[in-house]
């Protein structure tokens, strides 16, 4: 199988997107002749012409509402946020007419859309500019929200919500888009709401989505030399989440610790361990625990930020704590 | 909250023109967009009986909602329905149409039946959003009515995307969306007209400038009035237009529309009207904000007296003929109530889940 | 003690602090000439005067960033929403600039704000106008969040508010204004943080806040006829909140229902159940059961919106359901 | 990435003036709120000085990315120093600056120590925002420096904001707010220069049109580039600058700071420029979306040498007192270098959870 970048795995799903649907179209900031901010589009002005991959001014507000519009009427359109932080600017025309069209216009508009780009953080970029949004995103019925961690769940995930009759957010890592990994050419489809058993082992559960998926491995990795069994489950799509797998592999470990990139106040973790509560009451063995960013605004400074973020090590002590090594 | 706090005065005088099946005959698609075969006379029957609709339709809203029929937010149209007539009257059927929360007036204009506006305003599944949007969201895909939308301006940008996909998928037909003199402070009017403008989109943007937002005159919201040098901002072409005479509106919005549909640029137009009755059900139409003097100065130039005088003038319309018209108005509106309070209220177990999600991929 | 409304409670709060600190002014739609959109700043237009009581063009974005800007050099503005759906439009300036301030000038720019207005849903106002905002707000480090549900804790806590050196984001209940009750003259300040057990009981612990309350107590009072003894947490504070409250409380009923008023997901219910078993592991006997709206955006029909909402029929079945009574 | 790529010509002549202790000495407040006693060689060769420090701290602001010493997005400011230098100039000390991202430039000159911004920019505790912001976020409470701020246009209503506080308290300071020319279409910059004109604020929003947002010239953004007219939109008087001459900004600025002074009236600037270097550290300073043809023809428009130029024809300045200038302004780049190289991280301890919130009320 072709090995990709996750970068080159989401052009692909663009391409493949473009050819097969000319109602389908990409719009944002420096998607067109600057060939996307971190080079997703690269190439596909010149394959598919101006009015496909357009170069919008500085208006999140604006050309998020211009995609709802044409949503409306009948268009695909593919909303590239240069990033989800500016997003805030636009996720009134997000959560209030997207997510709400079809609803209240008693099911005469869907929303075949998609708004996506890099979500999280990268590093140094400071307190603006590295917040994780699917929390918030996730808390709106009406959308769907996907996470992909690896190439190959970029590429099918991304062709899922651009055939996707409703409004879909799409939140990529940045830090990921350089990451490599094997993905099927062509048809490859990951459908949205399911989420995947990433790696298997006994002894401890390990729920994650999106770039938290490669600390997850790693966590694993490291567990694995001291004997400890970690199963890695890949949410992939927060919205619909898979409560299914989720409960199948706790019901198995009895213990979980939940990985993200966010703040943890009202975040995906807390929804985890809701549903895993009440899934798996009488399975778990110790109090669920989480890994998250340090209740803080990002800070700039190199070892600041490196202490405010969720890495291995502290995805290593979560394990040991619900398994009592601590 | 009584229905005739503001209602402007209608004389009594008689009707030559029937009301045809729907609410507003929507003129034929023809070369140049507008209805070429249609007399003077007749044409302005039809706008007259466009605005008479809408003015009884509004006056048994108020008194709905003043017996709980309908809830929410309720914002009536009265003294603006030059706009919405005169407007709608220039439009294909395939036009698109996009506008605010105050949208009960732009719903029957453009046909969509009374009806089915009722039954939305009465939260009932035939309502035209099936009673899950109200007064604030009517929806009609038939009609190309793409609502009804309760955020301040929020729907100007959707309006540009209407009309970028005519122009996307090479189509002739226009985008008009209704927005009041308040929201042109917001940022998202600002956005979406840059980008109208940028990409020359067949879009015309229609302000209905009545002088308030809720309680705030326009002079205390914005800082340039003119709205002229507001659309020069965006290297736009912007109009005022005397909106209580709904040929005035009729005949901008006909040259705005030619130039959308032809050289795809869009026009600002600001419709210079004013608001009978209180900005939502819950505000008086005068005493806090604005004086009895000036509300009753106002409705001197009723859009619909305005009409009604110059066919008058013109031997155009008996007495007794406006007096036949105005009865089938509120006969429409009489079996729009009652049609609205005898059909069901959707169905929580089918209805209260459904249509968050479709089901379908492509 | 003098019986108010919630409203005017909140009035003599705005009032007593625009007296006692004249940097103290309240900005927003309709606030002065109209007396506030509800009425809540009605006649301190007469007392305080223009420049304190500011009517602001349609803008959510840019007044609520001028107060952020206000605030940087000394005044402590008071922003309005006129309801806090329309504060998505604005909620970049919440997010990124007030509440990250301090932060990101390493301390120099503290955020003496308030931004306050009416929050959830009231009676039919369909899907844009009905919409409960606490737990993105609580997601966000750097804001403190306030949820009073009585007229006592309305105005002890906007006191509070106004007078802490952080912005605070101050979620009343529309539905709430007309409601009534005690409410200490002058100097009554709740303090940010502290949650209160608005009724003991052994059998239940009900934790809910804001507009919650009243259906919380509902719940307790019809229990209480079959003889069950529910105890009610009022958080009265979403961030910070008071984990040590609500652990005692379920350490001795060993049982608990949380009620909000907004949607599932990611929910501020989902916090508190995490909290719950992270603090209360061994003294559950039953998994947390979490009331709230249905997840569907707001519907218009009246019968459709009451089932939407949550009510004390389904915070008593959840209360039985704990309760294995089911 | 080289620091060279993009970086002006600076000849080599000789400076009769000598730096002051801060960077660029802040006139002292007089009635007109300039520096009525500065002599005009000595302003030009304040000017110089100014603009001279910003070219060099920024070219080792390269150099220190390339290491890895700066991390994170960085917006070189290399090309439009003339903005800053001029009006910085003719603020008093107790002015507002607030500006965007591209922020290095306008700090130095309004005073903050070189040392201190670029221990900022290492990450280091005794950086202007004791390292939490980064090159972005510059702060200097000291400086009445307001930042620093990473969403394009969020800070245009800050500004507006502090404007506000400064009438609210009947001051007779200014704000001053500069942006980006791709700033002008976001939403917070019509609803705040609405309100800035509405209120009547003593706001100087300066545009630094410097042709391209990142990789999108001006054209393809923004549907009418004449800034006079976007001005009047607000009832606001607009006007275009020379901004490679460091006088005609100073010229403008201090038109519209005594505007702002006396009659409480914002203004809007734009400060036609060009920046010499790609974006970020990411963006190629050419080949992309500008041709090296284009930067090479604007580049010869350097505002140092052009200022340079006038001295020199004027007989102020010696090829040697210019090159002792020079090397005084890189001995004091250096010198921040090691400071900021030598300065300690914050700790990880006290730091990271401080400051997330104060501990007081009042
Ligand atoms: C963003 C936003 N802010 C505030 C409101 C509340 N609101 C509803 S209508 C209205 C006044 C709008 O006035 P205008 O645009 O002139 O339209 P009109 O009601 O006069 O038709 C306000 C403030 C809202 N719906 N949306
Ligand atoms: C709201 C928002 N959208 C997008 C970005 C990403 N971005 C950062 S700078 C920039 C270009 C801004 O151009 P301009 O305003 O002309 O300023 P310049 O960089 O030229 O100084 C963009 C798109 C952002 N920071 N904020
Ligand atoms: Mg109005
Ligand atoms: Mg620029």
């Amino acid at each position: 199988m072709p090995v990709l970048t996750y970068r080159e795995a989401l052009t692909q799903a663009l391409r493949e997107e473009l050819t097969r649907d000319e109602r389908v179209f990409l719009m944002g900031e420096e998607v067109a002749q600057y060939n996307g901010a971190y080079k997703v589009s690269k190439g596909l002005l010149d394959e598919f012409g101006p009015m496909r991959i357009v170069d919008t001014p500085i208006t999140e507000l604006g050309f998020a509402g211009m995609g709802v519009g044409s949503a409306m009427v009948g268009l695909r359109p593919i909303i590239e946020f240069m990033t989800w932080n500016f997003a805030l600017l636009a996720i009134d025309q997000v959560v209030n007419a997207a997510a709400k069209m079809l609803y209240m216009s008693g099911g005469q508009f869907p929303m075949p859309m998609v708004f996506r780009g890099p979500n999280g953080s990268a590093l140094q970029l400071s307190a603006q500019h590295s917040q994780a949004w699917e929390s918030w995103l996730a808390h709106i019925p009406g959308l769907k929200v996907c996470t992909p961690g690896t190439p190959a769940d970029a590429k099918g995930l991304l062709k899922s919500a651009i055939r996707d009759d409703n409004p879909v957010v799409f939140l990529e890592g940045e830090m990921l888009y350089n990451t490599k990994g094997e993905v099927p050419d062509g048809e490859h489809i990951v459908p949205i709401g399911k989420a995947e058993v990433k790696r298997e082992g006994g002894d401890c559960t390990i729920v994650a989505h999106g770039k938290m998926i490669l600390v997850a491995m790693q966590t694993a990795d490291a567990l694995d030399k001291e004997g400890i069994a970690v199963e890695v489950v890949d949410l992939r799509t927060i919205r619909p989440m898979d409560i299914e797998t989720i409960s199948v592999s706790v019901q198995k470990t009895n213990r979980a610790v939940v990985l993200e990139e966010g703040w943890e106040i009202c975040g995906v973790g807390a929804q985890v361990v809701d549903f895993i509560q009440r899934e798996c009451f009488d399975d778990l063995d110790a109090p669920v625990v989480r890994v998250h960013q340090a209740d803080v605004p990002m800070p700039y400074a190199k070892n600041l930020e490196r202490a405010a973020k969720p890495d291995a090590a502290k995805a290593i002590a979560a394990v040991k704590k619900v398994m009592y090594l601590d | 909250m009584g229905a005739g706090a503001g209602g402007g005065r209608v004389t009594d005088t008689l009707s030559t023109e029937m009301p045809t099946k729907t609410d507003l005959p929507v003129p034929e698609k023809t070369d140049n967009g507008a209805s070429a075969t249609t007399s003077q006379a007749s044409l302005r029957g039809e706008l007259l009986r466009s605005m008479l609709l809408q003015r009884r339709f509004e006056e048994r809203c108020a008194e709905a909602y003043a017996l709980g029929k309908i809830g929410g937010f309720c914002h009536l149209y009265i003294g603006q329905e030059a706009i919405s007539a005169g407007t709608m009257s220039v439009l294909r059927p395939d036009d698109y149409v996009v506008t605010s929360y105050r949208d009960h007036g732009q719903a029957l204009a453009r046909g969509i039946p009374a009806r089915s506006v009722m039954a939305e305003l009465f939260g009932r599944r035939a309502g035209c959003s099936h009673g899950k949007g109200g007064s604030m969201h009517l929806f009609d895909k038939s009609a190309n009515f793409l609502g009804g939308h309760g955020i301040v301006g929020a729907h100007i940008p959707l309006a540009a995307g209407v009309a970028w996909a005519i122009k996307y998928r090479k189509g002739d037909q226009v985008c008009i969306c209704f927005f009041g003199e308040a929201a042109v402070n917001i940022g998202a009017f600002h956005e979406a007209l840059n980008m109208a403008s940028l990409w020359s989109l067949p879009a015309v943007f229609i302000i209905e400038n009545n002088r308030y937002g809720m309680g705030t005159a326009i002079s205390r919201a914005t800082a340039n009035e003119d709205v002229s040098v507001r659309a020069a901002a965006y290297g736009m072409t912007g109009e005022s237009v005397d909106a209580q005479d709904v040929f005035a509106v009729r005949d901008a919005v006909e040259r705005a529309v030619a130039v959308a549909r032809g050289a795809q640029r869009p026009t600002l137009l600001e419709m210079r009207t004013y608001r009978f009755m209180g900005h939502s059900m819950s505000d008086a139409a005068s005493g806090t904000y604005r004086s009895r003097e000036e509300l009753e100065e106002n409705m001197k130039r009723d859009p619909i007296v305005v009409l009604h005088d110059l066919m008058r003038k013109d031997g155009e319309l008996s007495e007794g003929e406006f007096a036949k018209l105005d009865e089938e108005q509120k006969a429409i509106c009489q079996d729009a109530w009652d049609f609205a309070d005898g059909s069901p209220e959707p169905s929580v177990e089918d209805d209260l889940h459904a249509d968050v999600l479709v089901d379908t991929t492509s």
